[in-house]
Order: structure tokens, then sequence, then C-alpha cells
């Protein structure tokens, strides 16, 4: 139908190039970005950071701040300029029929307005609405993002909801007006798999029902493949790539693209059978871009004339638009890994071995304080946060643990807990034998040095003070495990198994990417020769093709050293990927553990596969069962008796009478088999009849 | 091998780059730089003082109540002494030198002012550091300490102080340490407790270093930067202090000239001789608008730098 | 929310208890013989040693602390034996200390080794007799007696020891028979309004206190209600319009203003306006302690003074505050969903950049208080801070004291007020 | 199908004080015909067609060449438009055939959609053809056929009942009373992947029903 009738696009693009003044000159953020979208169409851009992609957005509400405007080229919008739209007429348009949604919604609302008010004025402002008529609209709004006890909601300040309720107000808000463009800047980046899933859900949903042009920033190739009608892939402040959603995974056209997609581990791929291709070398900085191709130094294709031309963005027969000089000619299947890449082998790990690290009933509570007057003079009753409950695992030497849950599930606290930075409520932990039960203070320093961490944020994991050298040098010292005059050559050694060099000792942080920093996190925590490493989320922060390169390492050294990792992380593809063992967690309790492989395949627990359902897959021809849990995660100071997921389980109605033992309680066990354990109420063979979530749809598109 | 190519070192910047590097950022705000230039005259003028001043600045040579003339460029006061001399040497105490006391007239190089922004620097730091690093009850008791120190007039704890241990260099550093630590702590308190929710304190709690070199190698280094600042504007307060007791007559004690007290004496003459009252005055709020211009405009380019 | 407020005032409470004792002892302890300042430089020792015996400095530090907190007449009572009382005496108008030995208000005198008993009658006057069998024996046999004495002191007499004291009269110290052996200064304490008696002035420091108080109450009430308003709205003014010619020029106006001492300023007032232009006297001449209610324009200059060194400070802070949050996210929010500029500032910004300049300004009034002591003695203006100034020079601790607490409990209590200030301001703390 | 379906959602819109130059290219640029003139918060205040943005030759005859162009120029969109009293407009949640019913009463082409005055869309004889193109299958392949049918119950169902039995499926069906033929109804049926001249024999084998047009189309 819509193709029945030509419209013209709401937003175009044509050659757009956007241009920051700093000091001594001016920076080209985006350059030759030319794009339309049509209604009811989304177009996914996706990038790395620093790619220009927000630029991009900011370009079109003309809201570049005081140093950035649109150095050449047009944009339109339903036909008009608005490029230099100013003052007034830039105020009606904004808001009205261009929204925007942002990344962190906590942000993006005002704390210290009521969220009706803030929903509300939207329409009072650019409608002359009366003021109960718009919290009227407003309430009808918030039902149609399926936000629960709207009326109350509108009352609440923005702090008194969770972060994906505040994400629905803020599309919510975005949509009052129907908006004929859309524009979401990584809506989901800060929320969790089974919110992330649910919100995609409505994006998808409003826009068909609202026919608006939606242009969806993201760096998640799985959030793009399952949001988008079509995709842009920039690099470099340039559009590389311009396709259909199937085309760009079917049949990526740029080595760019192609570079990417072999970057993310599929889910379900693991170490022992696919191997991560990170692309090599870095993103230029702005005012440093080749003459030629922007991608040529890092193209594993690359000829005499991608050096000194530069290719313009054409259309392909097959009605795919690339910036490359070779599209036709290059066969993604051609293509051979660098030289510089090995391929770890021999990976697989047997899970009977000498167990390092032993952990029984573990559990973690920490005190909270009330508010009531009693509290506050310490005569309250006293209320515990139950951040980690009765874990139970083990550890074989040289295996990957792999821990998995959502935000407050309790996994940091259980690494910390068991390096000693929180001290342990009860339950027992030893560790090469010895009771760590203990807070690191009161260890033996010959222990600490066995136990060390990697951690997130790249940015914050380097002192900023210190070079490279004396970071990394600083546990040697501190061990004594080298004498004073071979540290230095010590930390080069490790600087080498890096693959960073001799040359970065004297090099400070901020000198350094964020891949990099993270290296050097990480030869920092070798450098003391630890049996057990535990990484804290240590990709999460990083850009894909740089992930890929520190998964690589991580195992490069894992077989070296003979290294015992526990690994947390979020994305369950990676986990997959890295991991021997896993463990999922929800609310402080592990729900289920056992080898990698039998967690991704039936028979799982109920909420190992609500989230096996939530994860976004970067292959749309993948199909997933829907599986959405209802509500939000409760509160860990009052956890739901018996099992902690029964308010929200969607299997919970196999068992008799709507599963009322799951109120009351608590699930055993369920041996699957030796390492495979399962805690639900539900039997084995429910369990195992569970139909798998993820397939691969046979059917050619 | 390829990646080899792509990692061409980064030249080694040299000691002396890297100096310049750092002072280089003062230049790029006018502001910095008009405060560091009305900063500077004064530091000359104080340096200068040590070994010249066009006449003895305590010695009553001339007649009283003089404007300016050839022989005394900025004119005379109430007891015929050279103004400008008096301006001149008035400049050692706050920045240069300290009198000990007792009979020796032994002075140590820095000036009140400055070892007083010392002072509060340090104890104010470490105050803080504690605080904002260890929480829990150290912060409760240290924080309930320090209120109950800012919850006190300065001006009244400058003259309590002095009103119990009695006029010297010393006791005015004193009070200037006392009453700028609580700002200092809890400035450090603040830049603790955010720094100290980064990765790499956890890595030192992880190679289980002690309490005080996660503190003062840890988080120390990275709050240099915000402390110094405030340092500089601390020493505007300072000379600020400094200037307004002199004026109630109980500051830094003679015989060395004191800007504030030269401004309370001159008073007293207002009618016969206005300029004696606004050269000093002049100086002490150019010595502090510049130190406060040149602070302000050094914290506004280090956090555009930041960004 | 509750939590918060009551954290504040527990908070409140200790600090005080904290800043009374560091004052206490830090001027007890540090200050020298106070009685060399009364008694002058040719006293004798032995003068001084009995004067100090009377004013009650031979008590050890913690037993005068608690005295100067509590007071001591519940002390004193024990030993006399009778409720100890007071009653305003006619003359003076000012209270005076008895005991109230069966419903009869009753004082002692020794005179010249008899112990007479002085009963307070309804007018004021007193009439003196031989009091019989009043002497109590001790473990070592002495005969003493504790009572009032007529210079509200609680005193212990020992039968046939008269001791020797120096007196301080009008016309000078005194030597007197017949003197007690040990000297309690009846007081009610601070916590009960009664801070002692001026050292200086020998008058209860709190009657003069309270004239002070006022004068400085009005002082800085027209000084802050100039102030905020003003410097709030330059503050905004400057905050939205950052990096603009307007900004700059107030962000270097107020931090001249700021930077310069107050006394310069105030001589640069009255250079300007009591000496070039004459509009204005340039040395205010206040003739009593009401003189401000006569002639309001003395306290033009003050204020003014305050004025120009507070306005920058201020309105530094909300400019400050302000750009901060025009550079938020949800003000971005605000603008992108299309409110008028207008409406972004008074209904999205002001609220929020307003809320860190509140908790500083109140934290900032001990600040004005100091300004308050400068501007105080440039003007000799009879207020808080020239009180406080004066008795400082003298060492007259019960009233630097005294008044030094009335400045610290104003300053905590603005404080109080500005953290539910910001309480009520902000939402997250409001419901939580 | 209601209007809210087949309308164009987000139409181009401009400004009452848009110059009417600018709201001719904007027609002409996007290839559209119709322009909803709209105050703040797309409230409409007119709609601009082709037609207006003519000048009649009678208002030109006394100008001289540079009247015309200042004319022109400073002709704004409130200008030309029809008024909002002149307009005739439609709610979404209307039946697309009543909608039809508006524009041939009205004769107009194209119906501004509105909500509480504010515009949501816009509907034209376009996406009345569109409709029946879809409505007739007309972008699918397979075999169209007409059969005149009594008009009494029961006769479609023979058709559908008839297909059905075979197995087939009916992609797109209508009927119209048969034009100067009362008693009769047209029926239009389009199968999909069906030879032809097996659903034909099926058809006819249907008493008294008659069928008139047989073609096969391709996509």
């Amino acid at each position: 139908m819509t193709e029945l009738k030509k419209t013209p696009p709401v937003l175009k693009l044509e050659d757009v190039a956007v241009a920051y003044k700093v000091r001594g000159g001016e920076i080209e953020a985006v350059q030759h970005v030319s794009f339309e979208i049509n209604r009811g169409e989304t177009l996914g851009i996706v990038g790395e950071s620093g790619c220009g992609k927000s630029t991009l957005a900011w370009a079109v509400l003309n809201f570049l701040g005081n140093n950035g405007y649109v150095k050449r080229g047009s944009i339109k919008f339903q036909g008009q300029e608005l490029v230099g739209v100013t003052g007034e007429n830039l105020r009606r348009l904004r808001g009205d029929q261009i929204a925007m949604v942002y990344q962190d919604p906590m942000q993006a609302l005002n704390p210290s307005m009521r969220l009706g008010d803030q929903m509300s004025e939207v329409l009072t402002v650019h409608r002359g609405m009366k003021k109960t008529e718009a919290e009227q609209r407003c309430m009808e709004m918030l039902d149609r993002v399926y936000m629960p006890d709207a009326a109350n909601v509108m009352k609440r300040y923005p702090h008194q909801i969770s972060g994906g309720q505040q994400q629905r107000v803020v599309i919510a808000m975005a949509l009052l007006n129907d908006p004929a463009l859309l524009i979401m800047d990584e809506p989901t980046t800060a929320l969790d798999v089974t919110v992330e899933a649910a919100v995609l859900d409505l994006i998808a949903d409003l826009r068909r029902e609202f026919d608006t042009a939606i242009m969806y920033i993201t760096h998640n190739l799985g959030v793009v493949a399952r949001v988008s009608t079509r995709v842009a892939v920039m690099y470099a402040g340039e559009l590389v790539e311009r396709a259909t959603v199937e085309e760009i995974y079917k049949n990526p056209r740029h080595p760019y693209t192609q570079g990417l997609i072999r970057c993310v581990p599929k889910l379900g791929a693991d170490k022992a059978r696919s191997v991560l291709y990170p692309i090599r070398g870095r993103v230029p900085p702005p005012n440093n871009r080749p003459v030629g191709c922007v991608f040529s130094p890092r193209c594993a294709f690359i000829q005499e004339r991608c050096r000194d031309q530069r290719p313009q963005l054409r259309q392909l027969p097959d009605g795919s638009w690339v910036r490359c000089h070779f599209a036709e000619k290059i066969d993604p299947s051609s293509w051979t890994p660098y030289d510089e890449i090995k391929t770890p082998e021999n990976l697989q790990r047997d899970l009977a071995g000498e167990p390092i690290l032993e952990v029984k009933d573990l559990k973690k509570y920490y005190e909270v304080r009330g508010s009531s007057l009693k509290d506050v003079i310490g005569l309250g009753e006293k209320r515990y946060v139950k951040a980690v409950e009765n874990a139970s695992f083990q550890l074989t030497r040289g295996t990957t643990l792999g821990v998995v849950g959502e935000s407050g599930c309790g996994k940091s606290t259980l690494i910390k807990t068991i390096i000693g930075l929180e001290d342990t409520t009860s339950g027992e932990a030893h560790f090469l034998g010895f009771d760590i039960t203990n807070s690191i203070k009161d260890r033996d320093r010959s222990l600490i040095q066995e136990l060390q961490m990697v951690f997130q944020n790249p940015d914050s994991t380097m002192n900023p003070s210190y070079t490279v050298g004396q970071q990394i040098s600083r546990p040697m010292q501190h061990f004594k495990t080298v004498p004073k005059d071979q540290i230095r050559a010590e930390v080069i050694k490790l600087l080498d198994a890096m693959r960073l060099g001799a040359n970065y000792y004297n090099r400070l942080p901020r000198q350094l990417s964020g891949g990099e920093k993270q290296r050097v996190g990480i030869a920092r925590a070798l450098a003391s020769h630890p049996d057990l490493v535990l990484c804290d989320e240590p990709v999460s922060a990083l850009d894909v093709s740089v992930q890929a390169a520190i998964l690589n390492l991580l195992l490069e050294i894992q077989q070296e050293y003979n290294t015992t990792l526990v690994f947390i992380a979020h994305d369950l593809s990676v986990v997959r990927f890295f991991s021997d063992q896993v463990a999922v967690m929800y609310l402080g309790q592990v729900m289920e553990i056992g080898p990698a492989e039998d967690i991704y395949a039936p028979p799982y627990h109920p909420y190992s596969e609500a989230l096996l359902s939530a994860v976004p897959i970067p292959d749309p021809t993948v199909k997933q069962k829907y599986i959405r849990l209802e509500g939000s995660v409760p509160s860990a100071i009052n956890p739901p008796d018996g099992c902690r997921f029964h308010t929200r389980c969607p299997r919970r109605n196999l068992l008799p009478d709507g599963g009322k033992i799951c109120e009351t309680e608590i699930p055993p066990w369920r041996e699957i088999s030796a390492e495979h354990r399962i805690f639900c109420h539900l039997p084995i063979e429910i369990l195992r009849d569970f139909a798998p979530v993820v397939t691969q749809s046979t059917e050619e598109i | 091998m390829a990646v080899k190519t792509i990692l061409q070192p980064i030249s080694q910047p040299s000691r002396l780059q890297k100096m310049w590097q750092s002072t280089s950022i003062i230049f790029e705000s006018r502001v910095a730089t008009v405060g560091m230039a009305m900063v500077l005259f004064w530091v000359i003028l104080a340096f200068l003082s040590l070994f010249w001043t066009p006449y003895d600045p305590n010695a009553s040579d001339f007649l009283q109540n003089q404007g300016p003339s050839v022989q005394n460029w900025l004119g005379t006061d109430h007891l015929g002494r050279d103004i400008l001399s008096r301006l001149m040497q008035g400049t050692q105490v706050i920045l240069l030198k300290t009198r000990l006391p007792g009979d020796g007239g032994i002075s140590i190089p820095g000036g009140v002012a400055i070892w007083g922004v010392i002072g509060s620097l340090s104890l104010g730091a470490i105050l803080g550091l504690n605080a904002g690093y260890r929480g829990g009850w150290w912060d409760q008791v240290i924080m309930q300490v320090l209120d109950a120190l800012i919850a006190f007039p300065q001006i009244v704890l400058y003259l309590v102080v002095i009103a119990a241990l009695g006029q010297g260099d010393l006791v005015v550093i004193l009070a200037i340490t006392i009453t700028g630590a609580p700002g200092v702590a809890r400035l450090a308190r603040s830049l603790a407790m955010d720094i100290k929710t980064r990765d790499y304190i956890r890595a030192a709690e992880t190679r289980g270093e002690s309490v005080w070199y996660i503190m003062f190698w840890e988080i120390l280094p990275n709050a240099r930067g915000p402390l110094l600042v405030d340092g500089m504007l601390r020493v505007g307060y300072a000379i600020f202090a400094i200037g307004t007791l002199g004026f109630l007559g109980i500051g830094l004690p003679p015989p060395d000239p004191d800007w504030g007290n030269m401004v309370n004496e001159a008073r007293r003459n207002i009618f016969s001789n206005q300029l004696a009252v606004i050269w000093p005055a002049l100086a002490i709020s150019t010595l502090v608008i510049g130190l406060n211009l040149f602070a302000d405009g050094l914290r506004e380019e280090m956090t555009r730098y930041q960004k | 929310m509750a939590r918060f407020i009551i954290r504040s005032i527990i908070s409140t409470i200790v600090t005080m208890f904290l800043v009374s004792a560091a004052l206490f002892f830090l001027i007890e302890v540090g200050s020298g013989d106070i009685t060399v300042k009364i008694l002058g430089v040719f006293s004798t020792p032995e003068q001084r040693a009995s004067y100090r015996a009377q004013l009650g400095l031979d008590a050890s530090a913690w037993q005068r602390y608690v005295d100067w907190l509590f007071g001591n007449d519940w002390r004193a009572e024990r030993k006399v034996g009778y409720p100890l009382v007071t009653a305003v005496n006619p003359q003076t108008g000012e209270a005076d200390w008895w005991a109230d030995v069966d419903g009869e208000l009753t004082r002692w005198q020794l005179d010249e080794g008899i112990l007479m008993t002085l009963i307070r009658h309804e007018d004021g006057s007193a009439t003196s007799h031989l009091s019989s069998g009043a002497w109590k024996t001790n473990t070592a046999g002495s005969e003493y007696f504790w009572g009032v004495d007529t210079k509200n002191n609680a005193v212990m007499w020992v039968r046939g020891e008269g001791a020797e004291v120096w007196a301080l009269t009008k016309a000078g110290l005194r030597k007197e028979g017949d003197g007690p052996k040990q000297y309690i200064p009846l007081r009610k304490g601070l916590l009960r309004g009664d801070p002692g008696i001026s050292l200086q002035y020998g008058r209860p420091v709190a009657v003069t206190l309270i004239a002070r108080i006022r004068n400085t109450l009005v002082l800085a009430g027209v000084a802050f209600a100039i102030i905020m308003p003003l410097a709030l709205f330059v503050g905004i003014l400057a905050g939205i319009n950052e990096g603009k010619p307007l900004d700059r020029i107030i962000s270097i106006t107020s931090l001249g203003f700021t930077a310069t001492p107050e006394f310069v300023t105030g001589i640069f007032l009255i250079l300007i306006f009591g000496i070039w232009l004459k509009v204005l006297p340039a040395v205010a001449i206040f003739t009593s302690a009401d003189a401000i209610f006569q002639d309001p324009k003395l306290l033009a200059l003050p204020v003014l003074t305050l004025t120009a060194v507070e306005l920058g400070y201020v309105a530094r802070m909300t400019r400050a505050s302000m750009v901060e949050v025009m550079d938020s996210a949800y003000i971005r929010t605000a603008i992108i969903k299309g409110m008028p500029k207008s409406r972004v500032v008074f209904r999205h910004a002001i609220r929020n950049a307003l809320m860190a300049p509140i908790t500083i300004i109140m934290l900032h009034v001990n600040w004005l208080i100091g300004g308050l002591v400068v501007v105080e003695v440039i003007f000799g203006y009879p207020g808080l801070g020239y009180y406080i100034y004066k008795s400082a020079i003298f060492g007259d601790f019960n009233a630097v004291e005294a008044a030094a607490m009335v400045t610290v409990a104003i300053a905590i209590i603005t404080r109080l007020l500005g953290d539910l200030a910001y309480t009520l301001l902000n939402p997250r703390i409001r419901y939580s | 199908m209601l209007v809210k379906d087949y309308m164009t959602r987000h139409p181009i819109m401009v400004t009452p004080e848009t110059p009417a130059s600018k709201a001719q290219r904007l027609m002409i640029e996007n290839q559209i015909r119709h322009l909803p003139v709209v105050g703040s918060g797309k409230r409409l205040q007119g709609l601009i067609t082709r037609e207006r943005l003519r000048v009649p030759p009678t208002d030109l005859g006394s100008l001289n060449i540079w009247e015309i162009s200042r004319l022109l120029s400073d002709l704004q969109a409130k200008d030309v438009m029809i008024k909002r009293i002149d307009l005739v407009t439609i709610a979404p949640d209307i039946s697309l055939e009543h909608a039809a019913h508006i524009m041939i009463q009205n004769k107009v082409g194209c119906l501004p959609v509105v909500e509480d005055e504010i515009v949501v869309g816009i509907i034209s004889e376009v996406d009345m053809l569109a409709e029946l193109f879809e409505l007739l299958g007309g972008n699918v392949a397979g075999v169209r056929v007409t059969i005149r049918v009594p008009d009494q119950i029961g006769e479609f169902a023979k058709i559908t009942s008839a297909i059905a039995a075979k197995n087939w499926g009916i992609y797109a069906s209508g009927g119209v009373p048969a034009p100067k033929m009362p008693g009769f109804w047209d029926v239009v049926v389009k199968v999909r992947e069906v030879p032809r001249d097996d659903l034909v024999a099926v058809l006819k084998s249907i008493s008294g029903h008659k069928v008139i047009d047989v073609r096969e189309c391709t996509d």
C-alpha cells in the first residue's frame, strides 16, 4: 500500500558537513552525508563512538551549540530547508514536528518538575491546550506506551520511577504532538536487556501506528537489526554504506561493515568453534583523516587508488549505496585474517579438573537505614539489602566462569565479596584451600597477590597522574614479585604481551585510546601473576572492534598463563562466547549454572529463557521467541518470598494452580547433569520441553 | 606487523616543553593573563624592596601629609614618611618573609599569606581526604568538627584567636590556617569522594595498598589541580584578611608597614589627605583582585581543557 | 525528608556545643591575666589574685565552662542550703541574687566578724538583722557559713578568719576585711540567657547586648533585603547570557567588588559620598544606641558597603549555578521540546539553579557577619560587630563569648534554614 | 477501512506567512497538489491547491511587469489559501466511503483530516483510488473473473464455497449493482495461483451465474 503512493521523504540530507570551531581552526565532525527517511520508516544509523552520528542528530535539530554549524549541504525536512532556520520558526518545529529521545532519560528529565507538568507543557505551549485537557492527553499517551498506573506517574518526579519507565515517559512526551520525525539517540543503551527489548517493541509498534519517520542512532548492531527498515553505517564522520537491513547483514558491501559484523560474536558462538576478528588500527581523529578513503589505513583490501582518491557514495545495481572504489570486486569470503590475529586453539576446557575456587552458600547483606525518627537515632528495625543469597559454585583451574544478569542482580557484589572489597555475611568461600570470607585487610599479602581484578571503565581504570610503566610496575614493587632492577624489563615484557610495545612505557593515560587503557588495566592485573582474575564487564564500555581484540587478548593470556577467570557481563553473546561455565543471576540469587552451551539451549530456567528472548541479535534472519517480562525488578530489601522470580515468571502457570508453590516455597535445585543445575519448581521434564528461543530462519528473504 | 606500523611512537616532549605546555594554559585566558600581570607587578616590587626602597620606610624624613611630588612619588603620610617606600616594604611580610617571635628578628622566607595558605591546604587536605575516602564515622566526626569551625564567622574567629594568643606573624598564620582549613577540607572531601569511585582506586584496594598510600599517592595527585586553584584564591583571601586585621589594628605587628594599618592610620586624616588612604587601599584591592582573576581564569581554562 | 531534617537539627545542636566549648577554652586558655587589664598594670599580684578569686577564675576551666553554659546557682544551692532566686533591683533595673529562706529573700553580710542577715522587702529595700546560730562546723573544727553576699556571689565565710580582699569600687581598689574564703559568682548560664557580667563595663552582658543585636539586625536585614533579590537577578542574567558581553561585565564587576576588602570599599564610599560629593555624613556619629531610628540616613553608607561586597559573591554563585544548569541535559530537552526561552529559564532552570546558591548563601551568612564587624568599626555603628571588636580588644571574655555565641547561633540557624529551603526546593530529598 | 488508515500522515504543511512562491516550489518539487496551511501547533487555517496559485489573468491585465513580480513576491500563503471557513474537513475515524461521499458532494479532490482542529493527515482522490486498487488486488498476479449474479441472498456464498471447495484462495473480491441491469450484481473475484480455465469452469458450473469477463494479470 505504501509503495503505491509515492510520498516525498520526511527528512532528506544532501552532502551535509558539520564543523565545530575550535582553537586554531575547525574540525569537520561530519562530512558528505546524504540520506533520506520516509514516513513510517526507521533508518538505523550505526557506527562506533566518535563517528559523528550524534552530531548528525544535533545538526538536524539545529542544536550544535555556540561553536558548531552546518558547513555544507542541505537538510530538508518535509521539503523545507532546515539549515538556517532560527528563532521562532525553529522553536515551532522542535517538539511539534521533530522530536527527540536521548540516551539517558534520567538526565533528560528535569529533576525538580513533576512528570505530568513536563509532559503537558508540550501540549499547552505548542497547541495552546488547556492544562486539564493536556493532562488527559498525556495520560492517554502514557497508556499507549504501556505505562502502568499512568495517572499516578503524572504526579511523580523523575527519580521516583525506574529507568525503563523514564524512557517510556520520554518517548510518550516525544510523541504527544504526533511529530513527523522522531530522532532517537541510543535510547536503550542505558537500559537492561529485558527492559531494552520491551522499549524496542514499543518503538516498532509506535512507528507503525503513527507513521513517523524515525532516525535511530545506535552503536549496537543487534538493536539496529531489530528496529530498522534501512541502515546507514557511519565511519569517521562519513556515511560509508546504506542499504536495507536484510541486505546489510546478508551482503555487507563496505569492508568496514564487513569488519564490524566479524567483530561481534553471534549468540551461540563459542570460543572453541569460532573466532572474533577485530578491525586493526584505530579511528583517525577528525583533524587528521586520510586524504583518500577514510577507512583505507584499516582496510584489508586496500589498493593504490584508495590512498589518494576519496570514494563517493554510489549506488550499486542491487540498490544499496556504498562508499568504496571496489565494492563490486570485494568478495568477503576471500578475506583472510591478518597475521597478528592468532586464533587461539584448543580452547575446550575440562570442567571436572582441580577446583581453584569453591563457594558455598555465600551470602552478602548490606544494612540499610530507614528514614523514620526511630531509624535516625538507631532504634529502628534493621533492614538489609540481600545482595547475594546462597551463591554456590566451583571453578576449575584454567577455566572461565561467566556471570550474567541485569543490573542489581548482585553479580558485582559477588566478585567484590570474593576479592575482599566487601566482607561476607555468611557462607563459605575457599580459594586454593584458603578461607576468603574475610575482607582484604585481613588477608595475607601472598593471597591478595593471587586474586586480581580487571575493571569496566577504560577511562577510570588508570590513574591519570601516572605513566603506564609506573602503574604496571606498582604491583611488582608492592608484592615484591620481581627484583627492583628487573622491574622495567618485566613491565616491557608484559606490554609486549599486551601488544602495546615498549614505547608505551612513559605514556600518560590521556595519550591512550580506550582499548589501550584496557590493555594496560589487564597488564596491571597480571603483573603479580595471579591465579584468578576477576573481570568486571571488561569490554562493555568499548567499541565492538576493540572489544573483539580485548576478548582475544584475554583468551590468549588465559591459555598462556593457565589463569582462571571470572567474567561478568550483561551481553549474553559475549558471555556465551567467552565462558566455559555460566551462572545466571537474578536479584541476588543464582538461578541457573552450568556449562555455557547448556545454558543457551533448553532445558533452561524461565529467566534465562526470557533473557535469551530479549537479547538483540545482529542478524535480521534470526527468529526469537517472544517472551517479555512484566513489571520491574523488585527491591532487594524485600525480595519476594519463595522463588525470587515468581512475581515476573512467565512460566509459572505451567505448574498446578498457577504456581502457588513459587510464592511460598524456595525452589529446589534441579540437577540436569553433573554440572548443570536449575533453581526452579518446574520439574525437569517440563523444562526440557521448552522450545528453543533462538532459531535460524531457513527461509530466504 | 601491521599493528606495529600504525603504532608510531609519539615523541616524548622534553621537560621544558612540558612546563611550557602547562603554563601556556594561562595565556589562553585573557582574564588569567591580566590577573597574572597584576600579581607579578606586586611580586616584582616585593623583590625589589628587599634591596632598594626610595627611602627608609619608617623614617619621618619629610613634611607631613604631602601630596605626590618629584621627591615623594606618592606623597607622605601623617608622620612624614614616604608612602611609596612603605607600600613596597609592606609587600614583604605578606608575600616574602615571616618574622619569627623573639628578639633576634629572624625571618624565614615565605610571606604570612603564603604560609597561612600552605597551612590550610595541608590541614584541610589531610582532613578532607580522610573524611572523603574513609567515609563512615571518620567522615561524620571530621565534618562535624569542621562544621563547627565553619559556623564561626571568620572575622570573629580571627578576633578570638588574636585576643587569645596576641599579635604576631605566627598567630596570623595560625588564624589563616584555622579559618581556611574547613573550606579546603570540604573541597578535598568532595574530590576524594568523587575520585574514590574510580576503578584505579579499586585496583589499589585489591592490591591491598594501605589507606594512606591510596589517599596520598592515588587520590591526592588527581585532586591537585582544583586544590592549587583553590589555594591561589585563598592567598587572595589571606591578603584580604591580613588587610582587614591590620585595619582593625590587630594584624601584623610593627616595625614593618602593614597596608591595612596604613589605611587605618590615614583614615584619621581623611579630610586633609585623601591620597594617603587611597594608595594602600588600591594596593590591597589590586593584589587581591589580581589573584582572583588569575585563579578564576585558570579554573575556567582547566575545566574547558578537561572537556 | 524527615531523616534529612532530623539529621540537620541534631547536627546543629552538636555543632553549637562544639563551638561553645571551642570558644570557651580558646579564650580561657589563651587569654592572659584579665585582671591586669581591669585593675591596671600597676596592681600588685596580691590584688590580682584576690580579684581573680572574686571573679571565680580560680576554679578549674571545666568547672567554669559548665558554670558558663548551665549556670552555677544549682551548685551553690547545695552549699547554701536554700533555693537561690533572682529579684530585680528597682534602682539599677538589674537582677540581684537572693536566697529564699522560708519565703523570705535573704542575703548575708559579715560585718566586723559578725554575720548579719539582710531581708528583702517588697519594694526592694532590705533590713539588716543579726544572724544567730548560722555557723556550721566542719571536720577540722573551724566554723564556716555559706550564704549569698551583696555582690551576687555565693560565698563561704569562716568564723574569726575574715579574709582581706581587694574590692573594685568606682574610686579604685579598696582593701576590705571580713572577706569570704571562697567565691561562687552566681550566674544562670548561657543556656538560660545569662552570659554573665561584662568585665569592661561591669554591667550584665545581656542588657547591653540586646540593643546591639537589634541594631545589627536592622543593618544586616536592610542589606540582606537589598542584596538577595538584586544578586539573584544579576546572577541569573549573567548565567543565561554566558560568554556574552553582559555576562563579562557582570562577572568582572562582581569579582572586583568581592575581592575588595570591606574597609577599602567603605573608605572609598566615604571619600566619594562624604568628602567629594558631600551628600552623606562622612563620619556618622551615633550619639546613642537608638540613633539609627532617629536618623535612618546614617544607615546608607554601612548598607552600601555591605551590599558592594556581598552582592558580587552571591551574584557569582548564582551565575555559576545557572550556567551549569543551562548546560544540563534536561534544559537541552526543554529547548528541543520547543519551549520558549522565557519558559525554559523560569520554569525549568531557575528552580534547579537556585538550589546550590541558597545553601551557599546561607553558609555565607557568617561571612556577612564578618563584614558587619568591619563595617561597624569603620562607621562606628553601635552594633554587635563593634561590640565584639571592642570586647575582644579589651579581653572581656564574658562579652566576647556571649556575642560570639550569638553570631554563631545566627550563622548555624541560617544554615539550618538553608538546608530546609534546599529540601523544599529539591524533590529528590523531599520524597525520599 | 477508515480514513485514518488510508490518509497520508504528516503531510507537508506551511505556515500562513510562507511566501506563496515558496509554497508553489514545495508543491512542484514534492509532486503534491494540496498544501495545508497551519498555525502554531498544526492548527488548520487553510489549504492551498495548485489552482489557487494561478493568478487570474484579469487581475494581471492592468499591471505592468514590475508590479506583477512585486505582487507575486509579496504574496503569502494566507493570501492565496482557501480559508478555514470555506474548507471541508473530515475526522480520522470516518469510514472511507463516507469520506468519498463528502468529496463527491463538495466536488473537492482532497480533505484535510483534523482532530480538534489539528491536522493529523490529508486524504485525496488518489488515496481513494489506491484503496480501490488494493480492494481489487491490483498489485498481485492472478485470475480476475467478473460474474453477473442475481440480486439474492446467498449468491456470493455460492461463489466462495465453490472456490473454497477446490482449495483455492480468494485474494480480493468486490460487488456492485450491475450497470443498467436492475436485479443483478456484478461480482469480481481475484484468485491466485490457479489455472484460468479450471477456475472459469468451476464458476460457470454455478447455475444462474454468468461469467462476463475473465482476465489474467501478472505482477
